[in-house]
């Protein structure tokens, strides 16, 4: 390796933050991606890239209860990773929120890592909440929380679960969307990562999964659609949820519109990226932009 | 015989009172419906604790991978349905959401093997022991009679780990008792003898004390009866004393020979002590329609054929000595 | 048997007909599953009395192109039967339309009998296209031979398929949804029994599926809901979904609204007789409503 | 050795490549995607035949279940994903609508085992041999390298029937050539020798013929190497004359001991000629992270462990014929 690499021990808190502050954070959470993914030489930067602002609103927002502490506590809200190939950003967000030590990032896909390549629950990585990989049944996983949840353990907690676009093919997503608006699960919140890339290419292409507001609504949910990079955006829409959770009967959907390897210019809307990482050459150029950007950020907030 | 018969009693009925003594001793105890509830008898415990009961419809995906999520939760989930949906429509859930996470989630396989009757060979699940017992973290159950199916359900509620119990839809004799011992992973020996071993497991095992009853009245012949009722984790220890034992061995089941609990006593056998094996089970096809009883005599699931099995077993390992000897001889 | 259970070896031709042609049909077709559980002493009745006007409709009215002398003629129709443990009412078509002797209806579910209890492709009775009883695949064999006759054989052939609507809760189902519109299969028309009932209740109650007609529309289907007993909506559906197949380019879904046990009044609308056949007394009574059926409409058919 | 390697090629290059001679071949060779085209080569006939190709995206059990329609239809469709995908996701339709129905549908199973590598345990299919080789109608094949893939997906489209292709993603050594036969459900011996028998098949055939070339030059063993491709149907005759001229017998695969190609030889075994055998595999759990080399060696997947199994069933095979002669001695 003829660049030095190392995870800077930074945490972030769970709070109410501004708009600069979610940028700070996900440059953060994209660094940890292209590093550890470098590492790795093996592994998925687009979706994990894609998705970065969403993950940073979603745990350093204040919008998901959790404590790295006391990770256990079974009042704790709920985030399950349906699309368990993108896990580098949810390592990278755990690392960052405190459940391990961001340094282990730097072991991710190796032997003997508690990061395995997807999720898996055996590896005993503070955060994890189950294994996944195998596309669609983490939501339905999620459901069944969320239905424990209200049902069985009446708290008020609330399940998160993100699934991906291409992964809407399988129709057992489509038995835990029926399932969460039969018992009226206005605690569970599903994101779809709206890329419209999927391995193959753009999902229109491969096996076309549109209209998606329609879809959700006639399977019983709030619908709210979004650009899943504005943080105002996002914001609202777990904003919304939670109002949701009270007011209504229905699970919320948050078709979050996104680009795939979002943040680095060349990895940017290209489903190649799907599944690949950046060789050295990339990783140090792809580096150098997020520098770049923070450099842009600070300089403007500092104009502010 | 030291086992007599106490009448017919459909093994799901003891899944289905099992799982209401388990819901009186244990509120963590939920049930998930897949629109059978009435036939593998989860009604029971819907009608008794509405409220610990959550209805999927017909989505054994879902129904398996919200069980993990229930598990995940803390609670102590069954989902059931007939064993040809609840073990393969599912598999995939079974495979990593259940056995890799190693939830602790229970799966009742009811209706399977040809006994389902009528419904024919869709319905007729004969696969599904091979595909349950190599997934690691899985405890496969198939017990004997209506007795033993609730105590494996029991059984299975009040330990931690992913379990499936496979059972029948008709009504088979039933002849364990309520006292019985039922030890999960355990083999249960029923007859003594070091003649032949007959493993048998579900419906099998019945035929199987007939078997011997009759090997012991025509031939002499004293047949060990294991009631191998657990298939994994499996009871090395019974497999290897009955090998070393009675040095022949047969094994009856309702399912495919491929695979099966049979396959699961061969690897044993090869592994520690080679002897030689009859498998009684369906040979590589699928079921088809017809009565209960009619099905059994068709497919040659019965005491006739273990008792021919049996002799056949026992005379492959004479003839086995014979030839050895010849060949020590010869070396000599 | 105390009484005498005999199927006439009446056939009927597969043309333009009048409603009352219809009905009589569908008599013929109701009195061959009540006799044929009867015997079989096991089986599924609700669904396949229920069904009856839309079999009626479909295979003698001129709408499914098939020739039970040559019934493996490449260029037929095909009709693929998904909720399979309706087979009675398809064993009682296809021996009306002439592909075996009614008098097979006989061996319904026993030993040796080309009648299994879901329809075995293994048996070799004519016109049975596939094996079906797990719900779900059949919808998806269907649009594979919509997707060979438009794209391969390249022939204005159709394909037909009915599913329950208990059925519609395998996720499966939504998948083959997905990829029917996805090739704009508008050679494929999707029959719903929608008779809101399935083993343990109610649809609305075991897991709600509604609305109906906004999902098939999201998932890109021309939907059509219409009475499932009433002559005249089931030949317009069947009418629409030709003209569709020249003018849209999408598949068709015909949401049939229909009661479970129709035409025997105390089975009527009650999901408990969805698995169990007619014991003696119950057959008889059966047969007997439905001849005063027959005598009625004689009778009304003579005053016109 | 008479063998040598001709470089390392991945398995699955050869089932895109088959599939594209196949095109050529037959117009009716048609070809489904599930969203991991350029995974499993699929995109090598997609590229060629554009208007024969279908993208399904990430559903197997449509894929799986339009297969078998364009099959009922007189097509020749081809149908691949990772195994973990193709044989499990899909379990129910492969049992009902493939195997039952008889249907002349070609799966492909790739990405299988644990040369997978970084993806780690849910990528890792190590449990579908048990499955596929239980279902009536279906051929099972697992090709040893590059050139063998080729072979057996071209004899599957000419052949009819259900058949799976279990291969993997790795480049794995390629020994086979383009002339050395191929028949399905006829095992290939690779070495003459009596010994101790080697049934091994994937990527375990290489290690095989390491281990053997070991066991002769450091113990004057001659080891017979089968090349075990088809799992079903299972060659009988191969193994019946491995148990008898051998007497001991080793399996290697990449997959669960429990259920897999050894399980299915120890029933032929036992069933036959009861003789001591070993099984090299994994030993009853799930996979993980690491580079495939890594993990072969992790799991002990290699000939190093063949070496060792070789001489522990020859052991045991010659250990017991010592009890047996003292039984006999004691007897007369
Ligand atoms: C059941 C299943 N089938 C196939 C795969 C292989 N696979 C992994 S990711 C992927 C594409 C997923 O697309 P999408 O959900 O849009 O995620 P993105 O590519 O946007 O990250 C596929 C097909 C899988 N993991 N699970
Ligand atoms: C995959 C699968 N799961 C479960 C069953 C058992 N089963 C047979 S019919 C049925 C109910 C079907 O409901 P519906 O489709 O509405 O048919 P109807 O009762 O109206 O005839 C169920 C659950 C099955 N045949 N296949
Ligand atoms: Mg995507
Ligand atoms: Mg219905």
């Amino acid at each position: 390796m003829s660049f030095n690499i190392s995870f800077p021990d930074t945490t972030f808190e769970n709070k109410q933050r501004s708009i600069e502050e979610f940028f700070e954070i996900s440059l953060e959470l994209r660094r940890d991606i292209i590093k550890s993914l470098f590492l790795a030489k093996s592994g998925h930067s687009g979706g994990s890239l894609g998705t970065a602002d969403i993950f940073a609103v979603l745990f350093f927002g204040g919008f998901l209860n959790y404590d790295p502490k006391n990770w256990k506590n079974p009042n704790r809200d709920r985030f399950i990773l349906s699309v368990g190939h993108i896990a580098p950003i949810l390592y990278a967000t755990l690392a960052r929120a405190g459940f391990f030590h961001p340094s282990e990032l730097a072991t991710l896909r190796k032997l003997g890592s508690r990061l395995q390549g997807h999720p898996g629950l055996d590896a005993n990585l503070p955060g994890i909440e189950t294994s996944s990989g195998s596309l669609g049944q983490g939501v339905s996983i999620a459901v069944g929380m969320a239905l424990s949840q209200k049902y069985l353990d009446k708290t008020d907690n609330f399940t998160f679960t993100m699934t991906g676009d291409g992964e809407l093919e399988e129709g057992s997503v489509w038995e835990a969307a029926m399932a969460a608006s039969n018992y009226k699960l206005s605690n569970f919140c599903w994101i779809v990562d709206n890329n419209d890339c999927q391995i193959d290419g753009r999902v229109t292409d491969v096996m076309n999964i549109y209209p998606l507001q329609e879809k959700f609504e006639a399977f019983g949910f709030d619908v709210v659609t979004i650009d899943g990079h504005n943080y105002s955006e996002i914001i609202s829409a777990f904003t919304k949820f939670k109002n949701n959770s009270k007011n209504s009967e229905k699970p919320t959907c948050i078709i979050a519109k996104t680009y795939m390897g979002r943040g680095i210019s060349f990895m940017e809307d290209k489903y190649s990226w799907h599944g690949v990482p950046p060789n050295e050459e990339q990783a140090i150029k792809a580096l150098e932009e997020l520098d770049k950007l923070d450099a842009e950020l600070k300089k403007s907030n500092k104009l502010n | 015989m030291k086992y007599k018969s106490y009448g017919k009693i459909p093994t799901r009925k003891g899944f289905g009172e099992g799982l209401v003594e388990l819901g009186e001793q244990n509120p963590n105890i939920v049930v998930l419906g897949g629109d059978i509830t009435s036939s593998v008898l989860t009604s029971f415990f819907r009608d008794k604790f509405p409220d610990r009961f959550f209805s999927i419809g017909i989505a054994e995906q879902n129904a398996t991978t919200i069980a993990v999520g229930l598990a995940l939760s803390g609670k102590i989930p069954f989902f059931s349905s007939y064993s040809a949906f609840s073990a393969f429509r599912n598999a995939d859930q079974l495979r990593i959401s259940v056995a890799y996470n190693n939830a602790n989630v229970k799966i009742g396989g009811g209706h399977s093997g040809v006994t389902v009757g009528p419904d024919g060979a869709t319905h007729q699940s004969l696969e599904e022991v091979a595909f349950l017992r190599t997934l690691p973290n899985m405890t496969l159950i198939v017990p004997a009679d209506y007795n033993e199916t609730k105590k494996a359900t029991i059984a299975s509620g009040n330990m931690f780990g992913p379990t499936f119990i496979r059972f029948g839809r008709s009504a088979g004799e039933s002849f364990t008792t309520p006292e019985s011992e039922f030890i999960i992973g355990k083999a249960n020996q029923l007859t003594d003898g070091n003649d032949v071993a007959i493993f048998a497991c579900g419906t099998l095992v019945w035929e199987a004390l007939l078997a011997a009853e009759e090997l012991e009245k025509q031939k002499g012949i004293k047949a060990r009866v294991i009631n191998l009722h657990t298939i994994k984790p499996i009871d090395y220890e019974a497999i290897v004393n009955a090998a070393k034992e009675c040095g022949a061995i047969v094994t009856a089941e309702e399912h495919q020979i491929h695979g099966g609990m049979g396959s699961a006593v061969a690897e044993v056998v090869v592994k520690n002590y080679p002897v030689p094996m009859e498998f009684i089970g369906i040979q590589d096809r699928f079921g088809l329609s017809g009565e209960p009883e009619e099905l059994m005599q068709y497919f040659n699931l019965n005491h006739q054929t273990i008792f021919a099995s049996a002799l056949r077993a026992i005379e492959r390992r004479d003839k086995g000595f014979d030839k050895i000897r010849k060949v020590i001889d010869f070396n000599k």
